[in-house]
């Protein structure tokens, strides 16, 4: 870590207000119309992204889901090309080809959001070999949610894993429900990292709103793979202060004040007054503040400055050559 | 009759299959919530057991529909967007398709997978898919690809009533045609009966589910120009009305296929070499090929949507076939 | 059960016989040409069959694998149906469709033997929940290996089957490979029943030679799946005395002197052995032997006999109705 | 030069690239003792780390091939039979066909999935599939199919040494065919290019994998009863070579697909469409399709066998095509 104690609790404090306030001018040009498709808002989950992103390197690896724009933001991406992608132009992050659900900036080691649940994780176990096989000591951490760990692909993602000790960590993001359905009625478990059992996996459970004990939990499992010792499930017990994706709201109504619960809880707010606690001026929390709602602001002037693509270049990125464009787009 | 979406005809179906028949239940993710409005009251009316939300794990609960198939249940299962089959691959095409064959007859399957084309508005690759041309590769499924609500209602309740396994595609781009329903408990479209959607003389339009609403527009834009299209749809896949299609090709001389699938061993590309074994003395010039190229979907709405099938895309084909010919005045070929 | 306790001992003797007698002269008739495609015999594993189909009631269902000999008999079925299915007859209990690694019989709740691996489990889970909307108290049982359980199918089914307390009783026969792969090499935890800790979902390991060892644990399953206790996952330790498949040698003399430790644990002889320290007359179990010699050649007989599907027969089944016969194939 | 079989051919293409390329390595089920002989020697020369058996989960270990390509290795994975590729459509059709895609170009995944084609010999519906025609109809996967020795190792190398992922289809039929292959390690047969692997003037043939020794032994026998067959084998179907097939028909104006899948939606289908859209002028009959009927292969050697592409059944096919002109004397058509 090349940071100081200091700068590095600044910086995760940095990183969660850049998601937080992401979210919130996505959501808005989102209901502006300015962004098409589905929107799967991070707000409320910060504190599990940033801090489990903190706890790695940038040239580790990172593989996420749907909910995609929280887990780049933390692994250090610019906001910029991230914002561009939600709006569909060429400098998009996916060069306007991914959108929403797939927020993923291989230049800081993010290698793909994806948005068929599950569908990650085999992946994420595949760089982990990568690595392993090339005798890098990178790891590979991936994020997913508690009802993707009811899919074959976490079965089979985990177990290889395991038999292979490859340095991968598991980080589920429970946030108690998977779009309408609460984990209790899909998951017969206590705790999702209950499932480590299965694979021989050490596993555990972290308060996922605590930026520090995400962080810790982490570096702990990050420490582990890097030095030979195989893989660890995380889970982290969160929340989503919005209904699964916008335009859904018949789904959270249902949810009554267990919301207003989770909001005391605000993963933002309980690491401001950890610090402030600590001695950091609340003057300097506010700057970062600000600068973080300008830095979103710069990241949507850009995008929306940003041209889209052109009509051919739905032909690219099929393959590694372009392919042949069709007579009736070239007339 | 009511005016109703399609949207309601597959609630109505369900809804006056699952009162007429108590072995009809119904399995999804999210279904109690009723996240498209297909399942509307159900909850109230058939209670939890036989409206029933499921964990995340298709193959799981797709595999498990054919086990209660098995032993006499009728399942419907809602998988809301076709991209989601593949992770149940394993149970649609080794067991779903194929168990009433391999153990020789002893087993029957009735039921219904249901799940919806969702292509068109920035959904990106991965939820964009149009499948329905592969699980025509494997023998076994029938397949239903109804493009209006009429359609939508007696196909998805012969489905449910049928023996066999059905997947049903609900193509996205049909939800808001809106159709009087029959309120006939007994309303069912045969599988394996297509429909002349418009009767026209000078070329046969062979239209799929999204496509279908696409070529009669064209049809109507064309006529103003003289040019008559005949516009069929199968509506179901399997079984295929190969006869009407080459009926209608006898007929017209020439054939243009609209299919909002890829390219590539298409149902477009069915259709088309079906005509060219049975009707090749009838046929006047090529069949033209209207899909979307073998390219993947992309996000930004400033490049998906020409990547679809088109009125002009259509009309463009019909003015290339019929200016190549003589019996209607050549027009110029776009 | 209507069985006397002396019966049913019998009976289990007898269907373990018949099922070591099937797939000796299945390896000869096979050796000898007579049987198509592959053969995965099930000699060794005959306690873990008879044991787990005896605490079970005819109309129970049981869905198996490609090891597919022993569980319909196991459950009863009738033999000659059988052997002609080996042979590819009509008179086949799969009218020849089937062949070596499907052998299902209905008519006994032999709901299907698949040879994919793991496809069986969510089949048998639905048969489960078939039963359980039915309102009725019929089980469903599934056998499936130790390889079978690394695949996403064995997790979705027994979530799906757990979170809906269906009433199904999942049996792993683990047999120490799945083809050359040794279980330790696939696995990372002791034993596959540790897995049931997933699911919240009792289990037990159990000694697969010892019949009546696993008729007592299948028996306590099977009590609290009728009662809506839900499912149980059970491991039974087993081993099979050949290589995976006829002519796979390669694989087998790897094995050395395993094979002989096992077969010093014999599940017959033990058995055997058992009846006779209880007393029963060794004549009495000679003339089982005998009887299920002629048994299986009475069997073979019948499949002799019998004739081949008609060509037209291959468009039956794949529908209810038949299929239109192509051009080629009616001139 | 020595004759090689097709799977010493496989054998050869991957040891090659193992030994050229460190990034290269192998994975799949039991390929440490090497059930077909794909793998001979494979432990010693590279080690286990690079030689890799896996847990039997087909999603989890060719999602961790994409993930491993994701990051710079070159994996090839060994999925023994191809009816083992559908418990892995997940992380075939949503993950590897589409990353690269999705995320703009930023991920390549140089990866290859082999797998054999396992029918004809009594296995029975569950491992006798065929599948690579709906793989044709998702964009982002290469497709070869090769159909002799020498063309195994071409495509092989060229298929491991090619920058997107490949799905590389070995059909069983074609395993003892013998030939010489080229010891250059630089030997590459590039994807995309058809071959005439009999020059003929009457009747152009479409052969897939195991069809095409069946087209040329048909080719064979016509051509002692002065037929005389142009047998095209596309030897990779993504990317196809349309051109070379849409030439030859030009040149025969007939055409037969020789295709071992089923029927409908079929590379059978595709081919047929694409000559009656490209090259219809030239056309002088229908074209025909011997495939596999839309049923499943039974296990019965009684009933098995006759469901195949037969020589018997192109050069019937043939005989309907001739027949039917007037160029070549008419035969009594079967
Ligand atoms: C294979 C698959 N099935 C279903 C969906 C539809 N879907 C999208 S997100 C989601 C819920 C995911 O829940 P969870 O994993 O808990 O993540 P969360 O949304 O709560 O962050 C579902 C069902 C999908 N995208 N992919
Ligand atoms: C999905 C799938 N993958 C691979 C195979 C090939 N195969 C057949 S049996 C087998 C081993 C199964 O091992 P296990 O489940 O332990 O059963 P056993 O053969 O030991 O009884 C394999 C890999 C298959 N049939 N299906
Ligand atoms: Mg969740
Ligand atoms: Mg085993």
């Amino acid at each position: 870590m090349t940071h100081q104690a200091n700068d590095l609790s600044l910086e995760k404090y940095r990183r969660m207000l850049r998601i937080r306030e992401f979210e919130a001018v996505a959501e808005a040009i989102h209901a502006g119309g300015e962004v098409p498709g589905s929107l799967h808002t991070y707000t409320g989950q910060e504190a599990t992204g940033v801090g489990a992103c903190i706890a790695l390197r940038q040239d580790d690896y990172m593989v996420g889901n749907h909910r995609s724009h929280g887990h780049p933001i933390a692994k250090g991406a610019a906001l910029g090309p991230l914002m561009a992608e939600l709006l569909g132009k060429v400098t998009g992050v996916c060069k306007g080809k991914g959108g929403s659900m797939h927020l993923s900036d291989f230049s800081v080691g993010s290698l793909g959001e994806t948005s068929i649940v599950g569908s990650g994780i085999p992946v994420a176990a595949g760089a982990a070999l990568g690595a392993k096989l090339q005798g890098t000591d990178r790891v590979s951490l991936c994020f997913f949610g508690d009802g993707a760990s009811n899919e074959g692909a976490f079965h089979e993602g985990l177990n290889l894993a395991s038999v292979w000790k490859l340095p991968a960590i598991f980080l589920c993001e429970n946030n108690g429900y998977a779009v309408s359905t609460p984990v209790s009625q899909a998951v017969a478990v206590a705790d999702i990292a209950d499932r480590a059992a299965a694979y021989g996996m050490p596993s555990a459970v972290v308060d996922g709103q605590d930026i520090d004990a995400v962080e810790a939990v982490v570096t702990e499992a990050v420490e582990r793979a890097r030095t030979g010792g195989g893989p660890t499930l995380i889970e982290a017990k969160t929340y989503r202060y919005a209904e699964h994706a916008v335009n859904m709201g018949r789904v959270l109504r249902d949810r009554g004040a267990e919301v207003d619960t989770w909001r005391a809880r605000d993963p933002i707010e309980l690491y401001r007054a950890k610090l402030i606690a600590q001695g950091v001026e609340s003057e300097a929390l506010d700057a970062i503040a600000r600068d973080a709602k300008e830095a979103v602001q710069e990241a949507l002037r850009f995008a929306r400055e940003s041209a889209y693509p052109d009509q051919l270049d739905a032909f690219d990125d099929v393959f590694v050559e372009r392919l042949p464009i069709p007579a009736y787009l070239t007339n | 009759m009511a005016r109703a979406s399609f949207i309601e005809a597959i609630r109505q179906a369900q809804m006056e299959e699952m009162q007429r028949d108590e072995r009809v239940f119904i399995m999804g993710e999210d279904i109690v919530c009723n996240v498209f409005g297909t399942t509307t009251g159900f909850v109230d009316m058939f209670g939890k057991e036989r409206v029933r939300d499921t964990p995340i794990s298709e193959n799981g609960f797709i595999g498990a529909s054919a086990g209660a198939a098995m032993v006499g249940m009728r399942p419907i299962v809602d998988v809301t967007i076709s991209s989601f089959l593949y992770p149940a691959m394993d149970q649609i095409m080794s067991m779903i398709a194929k168990s009433r064959y391999i153990y020789g007859g002893q087993a029957k399957l009735p039921l219904v997978i249901r799940s919806c084309l969702f292509y068109g508005n920035s959904n990106a690759a991965q939820h964009s898919d149009r499948p329905y041309a592969m699980f025509m590769n494997v023998p076994g499924l029938k397949i239903i690809v109804p493009s209006d609500a009429r359609d939508m209602k007696g196909l998805l309740k012969a489905a449910i009533r049928d023996d066999d396994p059905v997947l049903c595609f609900e193509d996205g781009n049909c939800w808001s045609s809106k159709m009087e329903l029959p309120e006939d408990p007994d309303f069912l479209i045969p599988l394996g009966q297509g429909e002349v959607k418009r009767e026209g003389t000078d070329i046969t339009v062979v239209a799929v589910a999204g496509g279908v609403p696409i070529a009669l527009k064209a049809a109507q834009r064309l006529a103003k120009e003289g040019i008559s299209l005949e516009v069929i749809d199968p509506r179901s896949l399997v079984p295929l009305d190969r006869g009407l299609i080459v009926k209608s090709v006898r007929k017209t001389g020439r054939a243009i296929m609209v299919d909002p699938a890829h390219l590539s061993c298409s149902v477009a590309s069915e259709v088309s070499a079906t005509i060219v074994e049975e009707a090749f003395e009838s046929l006047r010039g090529p069949i033209l090929r209207v899909t979307t190229p073998d390219t993947h979907l992309p996000f930004s709405p400033a490049i998906e949507k020409a990547l679809y099938p088109s009125v002009d895309r259509i009309v463009a084909a019909a003015y290339k076939l019929v200016g190549a010919d003589h019996r209607i005045p050549a027009q110029e070929t776009v």
